[in-house]
């Protein structure tokens, strides 16, 4: 909260509005609009199927819209394959792990890498790529420093325990060098302390690359703490938005999501 | 390089893959020939020995196996290959070491023109087709129209096909339908059908034994009443398993028939039956009458010099000069080559299946 | 196209659409379990004929090792009679699943246990359908074998009938096939989709761990699976042996290749699949006019290829919608 | 009711478990807490014979069942909720629950989806859906439900809450607690190390692959070490 | 020296032949592609070559260019090859697994009853009589063009594999969804993987129709299709030297077992069924295991370690 409080008043990356997805009779995400601010770490939370994920792979063009737009910069995202997606400096993790199993670390997070550099078939072959393969390796190591996996750089990525692929996935999103990075349930299958060091860990992710978070997570006490604004969802309906704490004593919300005690 | 005694003949003939239906054959053929040629003095006194490698069905094999034969079984000449595209591929590396070869059944266009140390036994298509309409012609001549059919996938059959209908135009008759097939193919009520809606008298079969078979089987099952004429390719008692006691009556254009009056044909026939219970087929005839060339040819080179007394390189060349110069009576009749190496074969028979039950039955020589 | 012609290619193209279908079954439950493509498959359908015909006849030509066998002297009690000589091909067959089962357990079961690359499975059963094909060769030769014409007792070989002037011709075989394909898969179909077994099936399809962490005994299924895929396989190979002839050692390779286009074309694993794929090849091909008939085997590709075009899943194939 | 003895457990030549001793008595429920890659997985996948340990014993309800193929530990009544889910992706949420209950008569199974669907009314509205296709959530719910209907009388439960909204995060810890009044035994790995130690009677610490630390859950939960690296201070 | 290369020189080049043709499937299953097309390639570029060089439409041609028909054949075939990778490739490779297996499997059969029914290929028995590659005489020469072509594939796989584009390819294998998230385009590279396969084999069947002196229907078969894929998957596919070293020896196989008579072939395929059960990562893998690599290097000048870091 504290660095965005700093920052004059922030533009707006992103803007996405009337944002719909329907599967066959059921409305995944349903006329959905809402601006992320540069440089905020915006929450994404509510019950399970709520459309979160949904909304995700609809911003990183994974899952085409049924209708909607989502603006980044001033330029249309949907529609866009996902590849020009990431191009355009928008990375994502995956709830159900998506890494390159049978890769090593350092090469998963080597391949993110691709839309920053730009050897072809031909400089590949004859060798004329050094400077840029140098840099790629340089910063692959630095991204596995920064998630703490760098003594296991060498091992295969389906062989890491479930939350050391959360870790991965991180690096290997960040490595595409996004502006805005959108994490599903980065803290699920870490403990309690563990979540403690996430929050502390995405703060300084954000202030070092300069980047807007949207984080989906279920972790309650880690939303409060850690975003700036949270967004919640229902039956793919925005149900409530704003800080934290009004959310969170939101009736909608505790009804939907958190459950009366 | 002394030549080995025995001496080896080389043998290079599909032992394995699908076209070893045909191959097998032509192991039996050649066998026939090495026990009884031996048995009557082999080369003169000097025994004979062949020397067998596989061919397969494709080109890699039968350059491999000819590669052998020629290098490490140090053979004085090749039977083989089976069929001509292998033909194309292998002879040359025979002609380049100086090594003769006959091909027991390549008939396509070109391959005793491949280099002069390649001959064949084997009479091309157009030699042996047009006799059969002929006589067909001769049993009924009130025919009019004409049915075609052929294995489009079957470089023998294409070319024999071509041929046939060529003779059927020039004998004034009328081609209404003109029918393909697959050798792989085992259904032909299309055909068939075609056939019978064309309302012929006399349909011309190219193919093999089993398509050839199962067509004539269909024919006659589905109501064709005609006459039948099947190439090359039918010739041969396989085909009896298949159309069973509808095969009865097709004429059938040899280039080899068990029915041969010659001596060396009738010796033949009768110790084949003696133990396979059947006539022996055109291609058992065939590869029995390359390792005949060569054993004729070597007694005759080895009267001039005494085959031991040779190097292995001269006594190729020797011998490739001997086969083409010389004049062989065997099972195929009387036969020599020209001076490129093709046949030169005085008879052609065509015959006409009788079967005496479902299983057995003979190519009656029509003459 | 008239009528009469119509007609008989209907009737062509259903009586050799339905052989497709019936042994394709045989790859598709394979496939269906195990995720793999079974090329020895096709040489269980030749070993299906050749072991009806060792049952009907009992003896062999000139070639090979059992050459000159009789194991019948007395005439086979197989032959002459339609009912005994069904039985010996419902032995065939059975004799082939019992062999699929043997190639399941020697060719496919080790490499399980050892997490290899699916794909080695081509391979592996590559080496099987080229050990089974020569050691054929090299036990009864590559001739021609053929069942004697009185295998169906004294049911007539064909029925024929016009429409106008046009006759209209179906040998009994045909219909034979027809009637049987159309047995099996009701059966199988019912079976596969009816029962918990065929849930049970997919479920060891998709994941065999899984599978078996809800206690579905992964190893009796796949055994279960390849002896009804073996049988499938022999029993088309008889059926086709007796109407056509026993072409050789080299007699099933057709099929196996065309019957992996029939799966492929109705949807991977689904058994409603292979027998649509079947039918539509079967038609497809007869439907050929008689003056392309040279193209008649790249139609049955043509087709598996504009159609992949359209439906990357096959005519009956379910599309996964992958969840990210 | 289950024992561990001394059991090792391998990865080809990583050694996931060592040496590795835990008993859960008849009616207990016992947890199972550990940081990432400490083991906890690898331990229960070896209980439900889906992995092989190297070394060791394992035994349930008197019977050695180290060499039990997984299948027949179901029979035996050992279900688990395995981690990622592995829910059948092709078959329907309503398949994925029927295949739960293979081990049982049809009818049987039939009430007990429906009390599922009461249970979770969204895997209800779900029904016909491919489950591959739901959301983690919902995966999570019915990977948990078709463990239970197997009626099983261990129960492995790997990470239940991950993914679930806190709303039913304590509906998965009701029916836990409800399980286990009806008498079945609950093995429970959980990454809400405070919330499972509640619900729990028994708690053991793995790190590494050893175990570091055991005994009662509501002792534990004011252990030093423990509220240190496991419960965020 | 001699004596050995013209006893075995022929097997030596098919050896070869084996090796790039296992190479040119290798490339699109670098990128997770089930292709097996490259029969239908080699075949394509066999039949370029054939018609080049005995087809009297390019006789004069051959005249003015002498021996430098053979080079002209090389790149007509590679190019004609990857006009028609990328005609097959683009819809097909929208396909997965199996489904594009056998899709490539159809154009190698209709390429197949094409080329059998054109009188330009010379219809069912093909094209014959081919003149020898530069005059050779003896076929243990064309190791000397099928050994630089070797060598020049496995370099510019070896720098393929190490660059960003090999990466690409790797990414798209494991998890083309991914990939795809993450910056890479995966049609595209796919397509590349599949032309640049389709062109190798396109080149090695240019070159193989003078060294067979012959071309007909019967060189890209289905048959070839799942040889070639045994050559890559028991070589061990997940290194350049598997299909290599699984083409040769695949190869060499069948004929080292000659002396075994009639018992070759199902010898033959017992090898086949064995190297597959007991060389699940095929050779190379198994070779690989023995030689655990080391742990990946840090680059030379280490940045030093965030001091934040790793308090994740
Ligand atoms: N398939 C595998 N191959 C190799 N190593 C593995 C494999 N699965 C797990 N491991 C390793 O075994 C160790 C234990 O893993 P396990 O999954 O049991 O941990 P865990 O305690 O469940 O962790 P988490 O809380 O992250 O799920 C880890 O070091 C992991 O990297
Ligand atoms: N391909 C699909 N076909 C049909 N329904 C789908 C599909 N993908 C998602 N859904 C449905 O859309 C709804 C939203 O799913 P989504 O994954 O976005 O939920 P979520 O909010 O991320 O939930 P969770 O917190 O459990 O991850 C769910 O009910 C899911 O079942
Ligand atoms: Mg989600
Ligand atoms: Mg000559």
């Amino acid at each position: 909260m504290t660095a965005t409080l700093t920052r004059a008043v922030p533009k707006t990356v992103l803007e996405a509005r009337n944002m719909t997805r329907r599967f066959g009779g059921l409305i995944a995400v349903n006329d959905v609009s809402f601006d992320v601010r540069e440089g905020e770490i915006f929450g994404l939370i509510g019950p399970n199927g709520a459309g979160k994920t949904t909304l995700f792979n609809l911003m990183t063009g994974l899952t085409p819209p049924s209708s909607g737009t989502l603006t980044y910069e001033g330029r249309p995202v949907l529609g866009l394959a996902p590849h020009k997606v990431a191009a355009l400096g928008m990375s994502r993790t995956f709830q159900n792990i998506r890494l390159f199993k049978a890769l090593s670390a350092l090469e998963n997070v080597k391949i993110a890498q691709h839309t920053r550099t730009h050897a072809g078939l031909w400089r590949g072959i004859f060798g004329a790529n050094r400077a840029e393969e140098a840099q790629v390796e340089r910063r692959a190591w630095e991204l596995l420093d920064l998630v703490g996996l760098s003594d296991r750089a060498g091992e295969e990525a389906g062989n890491f325990s479930y939350g050391d692929q959360r870790r991965l996935e991180i690096a290997r999103a960040l490595a595409t060098e996004p502006r805005v990075l959108l994490l599903d349930e980065p803290a699920a299958g870490m403990n309690t302390s563990e979540k403690g060091g996430l929050t502390a860990f995405i703060r300084e992710v954000r202030d070092r690359f300069d980047l807007t978070v949207m984080v989906i997570e279920h972790h309650v006490p880690l939303v409060m703490n850690l975003c700036d604004r949270v967004a919640v969802l229902n039956f793919g309906q925005l149900i409530a938005m704003g800080d934290p704490a009004s959310v969170q004593r939101d009736p909608k919300v505790i009804e939907a999501y958190l459950g009366g005690e | 390089q002394k030549i080995e005694n025995p001496v080896p003949i080389g043998v290079a003939v599909a032992q394995t893959s699908n076209t070893a239906l045909l191959g097998q054959e032509q192991v039996i053929g050649a066998k026939f020939a090495e026990k009884f040629l031996n048995a009557r003095g082999g080369i003169n006194g000097t025994p004979f020995k062949l020397v067998f490698q596989d061919a397969a069905g494709d080109e890699n094999s039968a350059i491999n196996a000819f590669q052998n034969l020629i290098t490490k079984e140090n053979v004085v000449g090749i039977v083989g290959p089976t069929l001509s595209q292998q033909a194309f591929a292998a002879d040359p590396i025979a002609d380049r070491a100086k090594v003769p070869v006959l091909g027991p059944s390549n008939t396509a266009k070109g391959v005793p023109q491949i280099g002069n140390y390649i001959a064949r036994v084997s009479a091309p298509v157009a030699v042996v087709a047009p006799n059969a309409i002929r006589t067909a012609l001769r049993l009924d001549p009130k025919i009019k129209k004409v049915a075609v059919l052929y294995a489009q996938n079957d470089a023998f059959s294409v070319s024999e096909t071509g041929t046939f209908q060529d003779t059927a135009k020039a004998q004034g008759l009328t081609l209404s339908t003109v029918q393909k097939f697959q050798t792989t193919d085992t259904d032909f009520t299309t055909q068939v059908t075609a056939v019978l809606n064309a309302d012929v008298d006399l349909a011309i079969v190219s193919g093999l034994a089993a398509d050839g078979g199962n067509l004539v089987k269909q024919l006659r099952q589905l109501g064709y009443k005609g006459l039948i004429i099947g190439g090359n390719g039918l010739n041969t008692s396989n085909m009896f398993p298949v159309c069973q006691k509808l095969c009865d009556g097709v004429i059938i254009a040899q280039a080899y028939s068990p029915s041969q009056p010659s001596a060396a044909n009738q010796v033949f026939v009768k110790e084949y039956r003696a133990q396979y219970k059947k006539d022996p087929p055109q291609f058992a005839a065939q590869a029995y009458a390359g390792v005949q060339v060569f054993v004729e040819a070597l007694r005759a080179v080895d009267r001039k010099k005494k085959l031991n007394t040779w190097s292995l390189d001269d006594l190729r060349v020797a011998l490739n000069k001997q086969i083409l110069a010389g004049k062989y009576n065997t099972p195929l009749g009387l036969i020599s080559f020209d001076k490129d190496g093709e046949v030169v074969q005085k008879d052609f028979y065509v015959a006409q299946i009788k079967m005496k039950d479902a299983k057995t039955g003979s190519f009656v020589f029509l003459k | 196209m008239e009528l009469s012609s119509f007609v008989q290619s209907l009737m062509n193209g259903l009586a050799i659409g339905s052989v497709y279908a019936i042994f394709a079954l045989g790859y598709t439950l394979v496939f269906s379990i195990l995720g793999i493509i079974n090329f020895a498959h096709g040489a269980v359908f030749t070993l299906g004929a050749y072991f009806t015909y060792t049952l009907v006849v009992g003896q062999f030509e000139n070639n090979g090792l059992l050459k000159g066998i009789n194991l019948f002297p007395d005439g086979s009690p197989f032959s002459g009679s339609a009912v005994m000589f069904g039985l010996a091909t419902i032995l065939g067959a059975c004799a082939a699943g019992a062999i699929a089962v043997l190639i399941e357990r020697l060719a496919f079961r080790p490499m399980r246990s050892r997490g290899a690359d699916p794909l080695l499975a081509l391979v592996s059963s590559l080496g099987v359908a080229l050990v089974i094909v020569n050691l054929i060769q090299l036990l009864v030769g590559a001739e021609i074998y053929n069942f004697p014409s009185d295998a169906y007792g004294e049911v007539k070989p064909a029925l024929s009938f016009h429409i106008g002037e046009k006759v209209v011709i179906i040998r009994t075989v045909q219909l034979i096939i027809f009637a049987v394909s159309l047995v099996m898969l009701a059966v199988l179909g019912y079976v596969i989709g009816r029962t918990k077994v065929g849930k049970a099936l997919r479920a060891v399809a998709e994941s065999p761990s899984t599978a078996s962490l809800l206690g579905i005994s992964v190893d009796r299924f796949i055994l279960i699976t390849f002896f009804l895929s073996g049988f499938l396989g022999g029993l088309a190979g008889t059926l086709v042996g007796t109407a056509f002839g026993v072409a050789g050692p080299y007699f099933g390779v057709v099929y196996g290749l065309k019957g992996l286009a029939v799966i492929v074309l109705g949807g991977l694993g689904s058994i409603p699949g292979a027998v649509a794929g079947g039918l539509v090849i079967g038609l497809a091909e007869a439907f050929v006019p008689a003056e392309y008939s040279a193209y008649k085997d790249a139609v049955a590709f043509a087709l598996l290829f504009v159609i992949l075009l359209v439906r990357p899943q096959g005519l009956l194939g379910r599309n996964l919608i992958q969840k990210v | 009711m289950l024992s561990i003895e001394n059991m090792s457990v391998n990865y080809g030549a990583i050694q996931a478990v060592r040496d590795l001793s835990v008993v859960v008595y008849e009616g207990e429920v016992v947890t199972l807490i550990g940081a990432n890659g400490a083991g906890k997985t690898t331990t229960l996948r070896a209980v439900s014979r889906l992995l092989k340990p190297v070394a060791g014993r394992i035994t349930f309800m008197g019977r050695d069942i180290t060499r039990l193929p997984a299948d027949e530990a179901v029979k035996l009544g050992i279900a688990q909720s395995p981690e990622g889910r592995q829910v059948l992706a092709r078959q329907s949420v309503q398949d994925n629950l029927e295949l739960g209950g293979y081990t049982r008569s049809n009818a049987e199974v039939k009430a007990d989806i429906d009390r599922m669907y009461g249970r979770f009314p969204r895997l209800g509205e779900r029904r016909s859906q491919m489950a591959g296709t739901l959301s983690g959530g919902e995966q999570q719910m019915l990977a948990i439900g078709r463990a239970l209907m197997s009626r099983p009388k261990l129960l492995l439960l790997d990470e239940p809450s991950l993914g679930l909204a806190p709303i039913i995060v304590r509906e998965i810890f009701d029916i836990i607690r409800e399980l286990n009044a009806q008498g079945v035994t609950i093995l429970l790995v959980e990454q809400n190390a405070r919330l499972a130690m509640q619900s729990s009677h028994r708690t053991y610490v793995l790190d590494a692959g050893q175990l570091t630390l055991q005994g009662n859950s509501a002792e534990l939960v004011s252990d030093e070490r423990v509220l240190q690296a496991y419960l965020g201070g | 020296m001699n004596d050995f290369l013209q006893s075995y020189g022929f097997l030596l080049v098919t050896l070869i032949q084996a090796g790039l043709l296992g190479l040119s499937l290798y490339f699109p299953l670098m990128a997770g592609q089930l292709s097996l097309a490259s029969p239908g390639f080699y075949a394509l570029g066999g039949y370029v070559a054939a018609i080049m060089l005995t087809n009297p439409a390019f006789a004069g041609l051959r005249d003015t260019l002498g021996n430098g028909i053979f080079p002209l054949t090389w790149l007509a075939a590679g190019l004609l090859c990857a006009l028609a990778g990328v005609i097959v490739g683009v819809p097909a490779l929208r396909l997965r697994g199996i489904y594009l297996a056998l899709a490539t499997i159809a154009f190698i059969e209709i390429l197949r009853v094409v080329a059998l029914n054109l009188s330009i290929t010379g219809g069912a028995i093909g094209i014959f009589g081919i003149p020898q590659a530069f005059g050779f005489q003896d076929r243990w020469q064309y190791l000397l063009i099928f050994g630089p072509m070797l060598a020049l594939v496995l370099a510019f796989t070896y720098m393929l594999q190490k660059s960003r584009v090999g990466r690409a390819f790797r990414a798209i294998r494991e998890d083309e969804l991914a990939a795809d998230a993450m910056g890479v385009p995966p049609t595209q590279y796919k397509v590349l993987a599949f032309v640049i396969g389709a062109v190798i084999a396109g080149i090695v069947g240019s070159m193989s129709a003078p060294f067979l002196n012959t071309w007909n229907a019967k060189q890209g078969t289905f048959d070839a299709s799942i040889a070639i894929l045994a050559f890559v998957l028991i070589g061990g596919s997940r290194s350049m030297w598997g299909p290599v070293v699984g083409g040769a020896l695949l190869t060499a196989v069948p004929e080292l077992l000659r002396f075994l008579q009639d018992w070759r072939l199902v010898i033959n395929g017992l090898v086949l069924v064995v190297a597959s059960l007991y060389l699940p990562q095929g050779i190379v893998g198994a070779l690989g295991k023995l030689r655990k690599s080391p742990p990946p290097a840090r680059p030379p000048v280490a940045p030093a370690p965030d001091p934040k870091g790793g308090t994740l």
